[in-house]
């Protein structure tokens, strides 16, 4: 087994894990990490796609690698949002909590997803 | 000379291997919060800067060999300040440790 | 040679594997970030030693991000976890 | 197996546990820090596969920005949220849900495409012109610039977001910390010795990302994360949102991407395409105004929410 495949089945891993966690999680900010779990685990994925596509001379396929950098950003981005929206959505209610029982809270974390 | 520089680099590294070894079972054996940092800091630097003493002869003059020198003074320089303010707030947090 | 760089880098990484299991393990919160101090000096010797062994010398940058982003994490750690960066500085006087 | 292979191996189950760590430790906090060494070592494994730039914009984005973002967020939220965890039935049908898909991608990886689709040499036939030496930065702001100026996009609307959740009665105030240390002390002395070799590092990411690994994001993120260091550790105020220099620094880098795009049209072929001979400059022009933007959006997005008015 080469090391691309072995690195594409650890971000398949990572892709489930992630999922796993953001979906029994019931905290908002466990969400938010096991979200950026995913993302690491799509991104080791489509490094695999670039590690593959190595020609001309290069360790890598450039075009996802680039994305990937891209997506790293916007995954910042999106976790920087939903971070601050958690928060405001404490000061407000007081609780931080997605449960509807709890707290009206409808889906602040999830608009990271 | 190759051969003698290659001896030196292996030596130097298996060193630096070795201090690492130290630190984990520095981190394994030593009983609270504050001698662990002790252990995993001092060894580990010293471990870091014998790999970068081997890995010199083997890296481009004299840019690379500069490059190198840096990160081994980046992390001493990082590791200790950041080492002491976790210290303190271990002693701030539980003033008996 | 270059399998003796890549045995060190595994051996060290063995090494940072076993003193993260103990890290993790250990009762505070501060014993959890000597893992981001252990990754900041075995994952900087494990990236130079890969620099050297797959002659690639820009991975020597990536374990300079490294040890500069183990000292950012070890600040917000301090002041996230003590509230205030005065606060950090309380325990200065009582040695 | 060779030794580099047994690396890989090793890499990969240490990844692995610390993943499975982070999902199901029972603290938010710990899980954070837990997090942060995670991104350290996914670092190490963008440079097994030959990622240097992605390797490098890991562990300055993916590890550091966001684990002060969260940590910030979890001291306080700290004991707020109990760690509450869904139904025993709920979390195997997820656990069988994550596991197919886990499969299912897994199948993907180890059945190869026939042809390898590769963009390589198509990059590498875009690269001369540009006058630039690495390919990840050739992609970026030569073979798909696109993309590139509608992530800064992304990363200004994100900052408009962040701002926009900002109570009405702090609009226009100051975020970050309140800022109450004295100038002496461990934290300010870290704080005053690290950021200049911090400025070093992000020039010399900048500089050298037009022919080695890294550029514009890798020296902004550096830029962002030696400015909050100063911050936090009270040496300076964080600027108050509404005063012009901030803005101002925000906008300058896509605007001139942009403008230098528009110009396109005009003096090349195009949207984004650059006059021959005057590429290699106008990248690095664009290049260093990104880098002082992405480092101040990237600070300012970390930071938040403004918390207090400035003080009269």
């Amino acid at each position: 087994m080469n090391a691309a495949t072995l690195f594409g089945i650890c971000g398949a891993a990572l892709a489930g894990l992630g999922l796993f966690g953001l979906i029994t999680n019931s905290e908002p900010l466990r969400k938010i990490l096991a979200f950026n779990l995913l993302g690491t685990g799509t991104f080791l994925i489509f490094g695999v796609v670039a590690r593959r596509g190595a020609a001309a001379g290069l360790g890598g396929d450039p075009v996802p690698q680039a994305l990937v950098i891209t997506g790293i950003v916007v995954a910042f981005s999106a976790t920087a949002m939903a971070v601050v929206l958690l928060l405001r959505l404490f000061e407000e209610s007081g609780k931080a909590t997605l449960d509807p029982n709890e707290a009206d809270g409808a889906s602040t974390a999830e608009d990271d997803s | 000379m190759r051969l003698a520089l290659d001896i030196f680099t292996a030596l130097a590294v298996a060193g630096g291997a070795f201090f690492f070894l130290a630190g984990t079972v520095g981190l394994l054996r030593f009983p609270d919060t504050l001698t662990r940092l002790h252990a995993l800091t001092k060894a580990d630097n010293l471990g870091l800067g014998l790999v970068t003493l081997g890995l010199l002869p083997l890296v481009a003059w004299p840019l690379g060999a500069l490059k190198l020198i840096s990160v081994w003074l980046f992390v001493q320089l990082s590791g200790a300040i950041a080492t002491q303010l976790i210290a303190r707030l271990v002693r701030r947090e539980d003033p008996q440790a | 040679m270059v399998s003796f760089l890549l045995a060190a880098a595994i051996f060290i990484l063995a090494m940072v594997a076993l003193g993260l299991f103990r890290v993790f393990c250990g009762p505070t919160d501060v014993d959890r970030m000597m893992a981001v101090q252990l990754l900041g000096t075995g994952g900087s010797a494990v990236l130079l030693l890969l620099a050297v062994a797959v002659e690639i010398p820009a991975i020597v940058d990536v374990a300079l991000m490294l040890a500069l982003l183990a000292a950012f994490a070890a600040v917000t750690f301090v002041t996230s976890a003590s509230g205030s960066p005065a606060a950090a500085e309380d325990a200065t006087d009582s040695r | 197996m060779s030794m580099a292979n047994a690396f890989d191996v090793a890499l990969v189950a240490l990844l692995l546990a610390i993943a499975v760590w982070v999902v199901v430790a029972r603290a938010a906090f710990s899980a954070i820090v837990v997090f942060i060494a995670y991104g350290l070592l996914v670092a190490i494994a963008w440079v097994r596969l030959f990622a240097v730039d992605v390797a490098l914009t890991e562990a300055a984005i993916g590890s550091g920005l966001t684990g002060m973002l969260l940590l910030g967020a979890a001291a306080r939220l700290r004991g707020t949220t109990a760690s509450g965890r869904c139904g025993l039935t709920l979390r195997i049908v997820a656990a069988m849900f994550c596991a197919m898909i886990s499969l299912g991608l897994g199948a993907v990886i180890l059945t190869p495409p026939d042809v390898v689709v590769t963009l390589a040499p198509a990059a590498m036939a875009n690269l001369p012109p540009s006058g630039l030496g690495n390919p990840v930065a050739g992609v970026l702001f030569v073979y798909r610039a696109f993309d590139t100026l509608l992530e800064k996009v992304v990363l200004l609307l994100a900052l408009l977001g962040v701002w926009s959740l900002t109570p009405d009665r702090l609009w226009g105030g100051v975020p970050g910390p309140q800022v109450d240390a004295g100038p002496d002390g461990m934290l300010a002395f870290l704080a005053q010795l690290l950021p200049p070799l911090g400025i070093v590092v992000a020039v010399y990411m900048t500089w050298t990302g037009a022919d080695h690994p890294g550029g514009a994001f890798q020296g902004g993120t550096v830029l962002a994360a030696m400015w909050i260091v100063v911050i936090i550790a009270g040496l300076q105020n964080a600027p108050s949102i509404d005063q012009r220099l901030v803005r101002f620094l925000v906008v300058v880098g896509p605007a001139i991407f942009l403008g230098i795009g528009l110009a396109g049209f005009a003096l090349a072929d195009g949207f984004l395409s650059y006059p021959a001979g005057y590429a290699k400059p106008l990248i690095i022009v664009v290049e260093v105004a990104l880098t002082l933007s992405i480092g101040v959006t990237l600070g300012l997005v970390a930071l938040g929410t403004p918390q207090r008015m400035r003080r009269q």
